[in-house]
């Protein structure tokens, strides 16, 4: 290679837009890093063996260091720790806490699912019956956001009853919703537990003249989502900071290499909490946004 | 078992049928019919197209059952055999269409299925004994190709050389050829009709069905005719001839066939002419070859002497390598067959069942195709311009089919052939190119086909007719022209016929 | 109609008459307007489909084209500001040129089908990928073209405008399919193309002719599930739309070795498709055995027809031949 | 060692040595040693295809095979407590029925291969997602089986055991299909099933056996594949593996209408594939143009080889004509 410089690596799971702000915090991060080379890296499928080749990969390319939002966290110790043990590699998205990561560097789904049960509540103070829709039923931050959502219902007269997966396919998910209205006509609100699941129920909802009278509560900012909400026609939408994660992570994953190990907490846990944005905040938010990506 | 031994009883029929029938919906291919096959007996077997010859073989082959009746083999009876209980009890068979696997070569073809084994449970083949095992073999059907050739490289005559050799390796107590001479030249038929008599001379019985009744004449002890599906009688040794084999045939005798030696007839205008063509066969050889309108002109030369691939290229199918094409004295150019037929330049293949029709589609479609946008209104087809045009051609040529709405699949050989034929009628040719028009065609129908060539050419059509069998082409051309090796070896004028001519310029030889 | 298009039909209407009973609420126009919307979606995709397997052929990166070309329309319209009749025309064209491109190295270069479509499918969803950096191609909130939304989105009398897409489409191709000469020589082709081309019949550009059919169609449908979902993201959209399509043929009564098949029968398979999604959702099975059901009926589908043909073909003979005897005990 | 064996191999050369060139790392022996394990997983599964291919077949299904058997066996071992030995043979055997039953509804009730294992794709993941409840088959934190991991994901002096693995398989598969009887009758089937069956061969047999032979290296493979991903989600392990195989066969010379291939060639279209994966990371060339790169040289290597054939062909043709010429000539 022609420049010399370490590479750092932050590698996701999968083509999607919620990366292209993380996309922007690592490149907000490369301007403070001249030292290093930073990249993100898509892996061209969610799965877990095409990811565990693309960091093999990287590691024979001589990465230092790799932040990486794992597609199957859980099981895949081993994989991880051969890439560990080769590199620094903290976690992000989701964590490996069994692994020898270094750190783990974003908000944690339960939390996200419980603050849309705040939403649903707040929206609805007399109770009601959510439908739920999501990309893939069995990936962990979908299962983590279904298990807040649920916990944080606990007790109220608002009950999650069905969630319906599309496996990514948009048309299906927009179908789903379609038929969820024929058949559960009682249901009062739907959640859309993926980035794009709500714009395809705003969608729906506006096809068949529902808007407004179904409750959504929304995940992630998808330019219909923070529309929606600013319309009010989405309750409100929970988002995470993955600009921050990319951001702070890259900074922070240097200067460990560098020999600097003040910024990484006891259990290795830097959680960047998620926000619940509602029609107030959205303006800002989206402001905020565009003045990222827009560098 | 010892397959040689034939001193039991040398009467004791090794096969006999009883009052077999067969039926196809709408057709009775066979019907009650009964026949005994003694060992070391030549049985001649003929019969019109549609006769039944070939649904008999494929029930001794064990390709297809019998409604009812008896196949004894060995004196057991079997209400049907399989293709295995056919081979197991030494019964070898030569299909009338060829199956052969291009993708292997010689050798493995004619051993396929009883390779030599090396010993082991992983069945490996042993290769060294399988070449050995096939030299003799193509030696003996006078093959002029190697062991390791591969299939696709041979042509169709060749192929046929492989089938026989095939039907030879099989410790055969009963072989069957199935019109094995269709495609086949004068040289290599006599080898073929020795290696008949070199069988019957091992005590092998051999069951030969052929549309050229002269070999049969040569070579069989008994000939059983079938007509209809049914037996219209046996000929034994002494009575064997050719009128009374036709008249069992179509049940009349046939009418002294048009004298060959007419007077000869001027001949018209140049139509078709080949100008040093070189074939993709022969790329080093070219062609100069003139067919004129209004005259038959016969295409002789031994087996790969590059006809069909002149005449595919005729045809627009293959490109010429170099030299000129003239149609009417204006400069050809051939892009594809479609160009040929826009020119009026048709050719009936000698590959019926790859290139000739397409066998599912109807009696009726088939003959429409070359034509259909002349049986269309505004591009949309007229089922029933298309019927009538078909009725016409049914009727002209004697096609025997229920109807023209007929899969042409179900026909028999000769019947397909008419509907090639059919289909180039029904439109008005200028050049039509016959590549064997009448391999497996019965005599009645042949005979019927030269009419309709000398009508074309009476009508002012220029014939040219491919065939391999030395008859035919003494008897129905206008001139003869020879190839040999890829190159006209010489053209014949009629008073120039003979065999011997023929035969010499075949091999290269300028005749005397 | 077939026997066959006949036994499918009534398939059909028994798979629902079941649901219906179970959940009544499939029978609400607003249900069937929304399937049969995917089914215009779908139907005419499939027929694209349907084209190119009669001759034998098969397309295989369709599902990567309804990727490709919606990404660019919604980023013609979306991004670029580009009118949308023009896009529109555009996209069409890109369909048509990749269908001719296929088409092209099939006849042409003589490659297999199979190869050169399976190519398409990993190269168009590649550069789809690319294209949008592997992000989403998507309206702003509020982005509208009404016109646009109503022709492809919108309802007639309650009937979805995609719907009436299909049927104009469908009676069109059943007419080229079933009754031109182009139709006849398609089937022809699909039988045996040798002896096809020994007819005087220009092969190559008839084969052609049906892969540019299929890239027009499919581009027509990626406008459609592009205006359905407004918003791709190229690494998902249209994955496995394909295997749909080839399922609805062959349910239809295609037959992947080429020759055979109706237009009504293609129709009827798409509907079957989408009937079973449909039941998925409504009798709420889990999401995951969607694709369980799909192949499960197909198979049964498929099996069933074959049986009844073989029994049929077996009684035929078994009429013949008892026809048979007694004209022989007759004389 | 076939001419197109060989073109293909000296490509495989030629790209490695540019790739080395840009980046030395390629020739690491940690980067060597990881393709090559990767090699030998594809590797397994491309054999088997090969084995269905060349009997004219077709095998979609092996995608969802290895997602359902490789969760079938995780299951069994991580959380049935079977011992892996016995899990293993209860895996191959389910591999050898779901082969059978495909080659069972292809021979016996004449179902065309495209629809039978298209369904199979369809149900086989459909089953392993409901099976799991759409979740995750792994291990748990901490649980091993040294002597498994060691076969399966361990190294002999520096060489991954799957890729010796395949280098085994690829011998006896070689011998049994170059060399044996059965070999003969797969190409003979493949190329004209009619006349093998006159000469009778139990056809139906033959084929039946490719189809198991497939299902064996398919759910050897995904016993390869679990191993090294320790864990499986259903619905995306193992997708489009069939187009994996399917490619590297027919990179390797295979043709798709049946009767034609050498092992050595599905091997090296294996390597190639492997290759050009293992470049695309190494190049840093962006993620979603990873499979636009694989079609991309597909179609590029299965054009140089039809253009090359038809070079060769009319090369011959006019060096005979010169020949000739001079021949004719000098008389
Ligand atoms: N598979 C089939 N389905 C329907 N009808 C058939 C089938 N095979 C043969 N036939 C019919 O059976 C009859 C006998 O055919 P067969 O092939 O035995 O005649 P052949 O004597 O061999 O004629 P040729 O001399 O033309 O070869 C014909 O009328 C033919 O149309
Ligand atoms: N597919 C092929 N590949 C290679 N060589 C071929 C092929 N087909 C034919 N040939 C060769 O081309 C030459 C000419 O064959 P062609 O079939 O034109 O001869 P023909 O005079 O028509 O003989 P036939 O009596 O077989 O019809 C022969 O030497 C033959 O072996
Ligand atoms: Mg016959
Ligand atoms: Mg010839």
């Amino acid at each position: 290679r022609a420049d010399d410089k370490p590479t750092l690596a932050f590698v996701v799971n999968g083509a999607s837009d919620f990366w292209k702000a993380a996309e922007a915090g690592v490149k907000k991060a490369q301007g403070e890093l001249p030292d290093y080379t930073l990249e993100l890296k898509y892996p061209e499928q969610s799965s877990v063996a095409i990811q565990q080749r693309l960091m093999d990969d990287l590691v024979t390319a001589g990465v230092k260091g790799i932040m990486v939002s794992a597609v199957d966290p859980k099981t895949s110790t081993d994989g991880l720790n051969k890439i560990a043990s080769e590199t620094a590699l903290f976690t992000t998205d989701s964590d490996a806490p069994q692994t020898k990561r270094v750190a783990y560097i974003g908000s944690s789904n339960v939390d996200a699912g419980k603050q849309a049960a705040e939403i649903a509540k707040k929206a609805m103070p007399n109770g009601g019956k959510c439908l739920g829709f999501v990309g893939l039923l069995g990936a962990d931050n979908a299962k983590e956001r279904i298990q807040g959502m649920k916990d944080g219902l606990a007790g109220t007269k608002i009950e999650l009853i069905d969630v319906r997966g599309d496996d990514i396919d948009q048309a299906r998910a927009k179908k789903n919703v379609e038929d969820a209205l024929v058949a559960s006509p009682d249901v009062t609100c739907m959640v859309g537990f993926y980035s794009y699941n709500t714009p395809r129920i705003y969608e729906a909802l506006r096809d068949a003249g529902k808007l407004g009278s179904i409750t959504v509560v929304g995940f992630d900012d998808d330019p219909i989502t923070l529309g929606g909400v600013k319309e009010g026609t989405v309750a409100a939408t929970v988002v995470q900071q993955p600009f921050e994660w990319a951001y702070q992570g890259m900074k922070l994953m240097a200067s460990y290499l560098k020999g600097d190990k003040s910024g990484i907490p006891a259990g290795g846990l830097i959680i960047i909490p998620t926000k619940i944005i509602g029609k107030d905040d959205v303006d800002a938010y989206a402001a905020n946004l565009k003045a990222m990506s827009g560098n | 078992m010892n397959y040689s031994d034939t001193s039991i009883t040398a009467s004791t029929p090794f096969l006999s049928l009883e009052n077999v029938r067969k039926t196809y919906p709408g057709v009775v291919a066979l019907d009650g019919f009964s026949m005994e096959v003694r060992p070391g007996e030549v049985i001649g077997l003929v019969g019109e197209n549609g006769a039944g010859k070939s649904t008999l073989m494929k029930i001794l082959g064990g390709v297809t059952t019998p409604d009812t009746g008896t196949v004894t083999v060995d004196g057991i009876a079997h209400d049907g055999l399989t293709v295995e209980a056919s081979l197991g009890s030494g019964i070898a068979f030569v299909h009338q269409e060829l199956n052969l696997f291009e993708n292997l070569d010689v050798a493995a073809n004619i051993f396929f299925g009883r390779e030599p084994l090396r010993a082991g449970p992983l069945k490996l083949v042993d290769r060294a004994r399988l070449r050995t095992m096939v030299a003799p073999l193509l030696k003996r059907v006078g093959a002029n190709f190697s062991a390791d050739t591969p299939v696709a490289a041979l042509s169709l005559a060749q192929q046929q050389m492989v089938e026989i050799a095939k039907a030879l390796s099989i410790k055969a107590r009963l072989v069957i050829l199935d019109e094995p001479t269709s495609s086949l030249p004068l040289a290599e038929t006599d080898k073929l009709l020795d290696v008949i008599k070199a069988l019957k001379a091992d005590g092998i019985s051999v069951i030969f069905i052929s549309h050229r009744l002269h070999e049969v004449e040569r070579v069989a002890d008994r000939v059983v005719v079938l007509r209809d599906g049914m037996l219209a009688g046996t000929l034994q040794k002494s009575a064997i001839n050719h009128d009374q084999m036709v008249k069992l045939m179509i049940g009349r005798m046939l009418k002294e066939r048009e004298k060959a030696s007419e007077a000869a007839r001027a001949p018209g205008a140049i139509a078709l002419s080949a100008k040093a063509v070189r074939t993709p066969a022969y790329p080093g050889r070219p062609v100069d070859l003139d067919v004129r309108r209004g005259e038959i002109l016969g295409l002789a030369g031994l087996v790969g002497s590059g006809r069909t691939e002149l005449a595919r290229v005729f045809f627009g199918i293959d490109s010429s390598l170099g030299g000129a094409l003239e149609l009417g004295g204006k400069p050809l150019v051939l892009g594809s067959a479609a160009d040929a037929v826009a020119q009026g330049i048709f050719l009936v293949p000698e590959d019926r069942k790859l290139t000739g029709i397409l066998l599912d589609l109807s009696i009726a479609q088939n003959i429409s195709l070359p034509n259909l946008p002349a049986h269309a209104r505004r591009s949309l087809v007229s089922a029933s311009a298309e019927t009538a045009t078909a009725e016409k051609q049914k009727t002209n040529l004697g096609i025997r089919a229920p109807s023209v709405q007929t899969r042409t699949g179900t026909l028999s050989g000769g019947n397909q052939q008419k509907v090639v034929l059919g289909k180039w009628l029904a439109m008005n040719p200028k050049v039509m190119i016959l590549d064997e028009p009448t391999r497996g065609i019965d005599i009645g129908a042949k005979a019927e086909i030269y009419g309709l060539m000398r009508a074309l050419a009476d009508a002012g059509v220029a014939v040219l007719m491919i065939s391999s069998d030395m008859e035919e082409v003494i008897g129905v051309s206008d001139r003869i022209a020879v190839m040999h090796e890829g190159q006209i070896s010489g053209i014949l004028d009629k008073d120039q016929f003979s065999q011997e001519n023929v035969l010499l310029l075949a091999v290269g030889k300028q005749p005397q | 109609m077939s026997k066959k298009d006949l036994g499918l039909l009534i398939l059909i209407l028994v798979v629902g008459t079941i649901v219906a009973i179970i959940n009544p609420r499939f029978l609400l126009p607003i249900n069937l307007a929304n399937t049969s919307n995917l089914i215009g979606l779908f139907g005419i995709l499939s027929i694209g489909q349907a084209f190119v397997i009669i001759t034998g052929g098969i397309e295989l990166s369709v599902g990567s084209v309804v990727a490709l070309l919606g990404t660019l329309f919604i980023d013609f319209i979306a991004v670029r500001d580009l009118d949308w009749p023009l896009a529109f025309v555009l996209i069409i064209a890109l369909g048509a040129i990749i269908g001719l491109v296929h088409g092209w190295l099939i006849t042409r270069l003589k490659l297999q089908p199979f190869v050169v479509t399976l190519c398409g499918l990993l190269i168009y969803r590649g550069v789809a990928r690319f294209y949008t950096a592997d992000g989403t191609a998507g309206f702003a909130f509020g982005q509208n073209f009404p016109e646009l939304e109503f022709l492809t989105a919108g309802r007639s009398w309650g009937v979805p405008n995609s719907f009436i897409a299909l049927v104009v489409i469908a009676i069109v191709m059943w007419v080229v399919l079933h009754r031109s000469v182009f139709g006849r020589y398609l089937y022809a082709i699909g039988k045996n193309e040798e002896a096809a081309k020994y007819s005087g019949i220009r092969t190559g550009r008839v084969v052609m002719a049906a892969y540019v059919i299929c890239g027009v169609l499919t581009a027509l449908s990626a406008i459609y599930f592009a205006m359905y979902t407004r918003s791709i993201s190229p690494a998902s959209h249209g994955q496995f739309y394909e295997l749909y399509a080839i399922a609805a043929a062959v349910l239809g009564g295609f037959s992947l070795r080429g020759g055979e098949g109706s237009l009504i029968g293609v129709i009827l398979g798409t509907v079957l498709l989408q009937e079973l999604q449909n039941l998925v959702n409504l009798l709420g099975i889990p999401s995951s055995l969607n694709f369980a059901v799909m192949g499960g009926v197909i198979l049964i589908g498929v099996l069933v027809d074959q049986q009844w043909g073989v029994f049929r073909a077996r009684r035929l003979m078994v009429d013949a031949a008892r026809k048979n005897v007694a004209g022989a005990a007759a004389e």
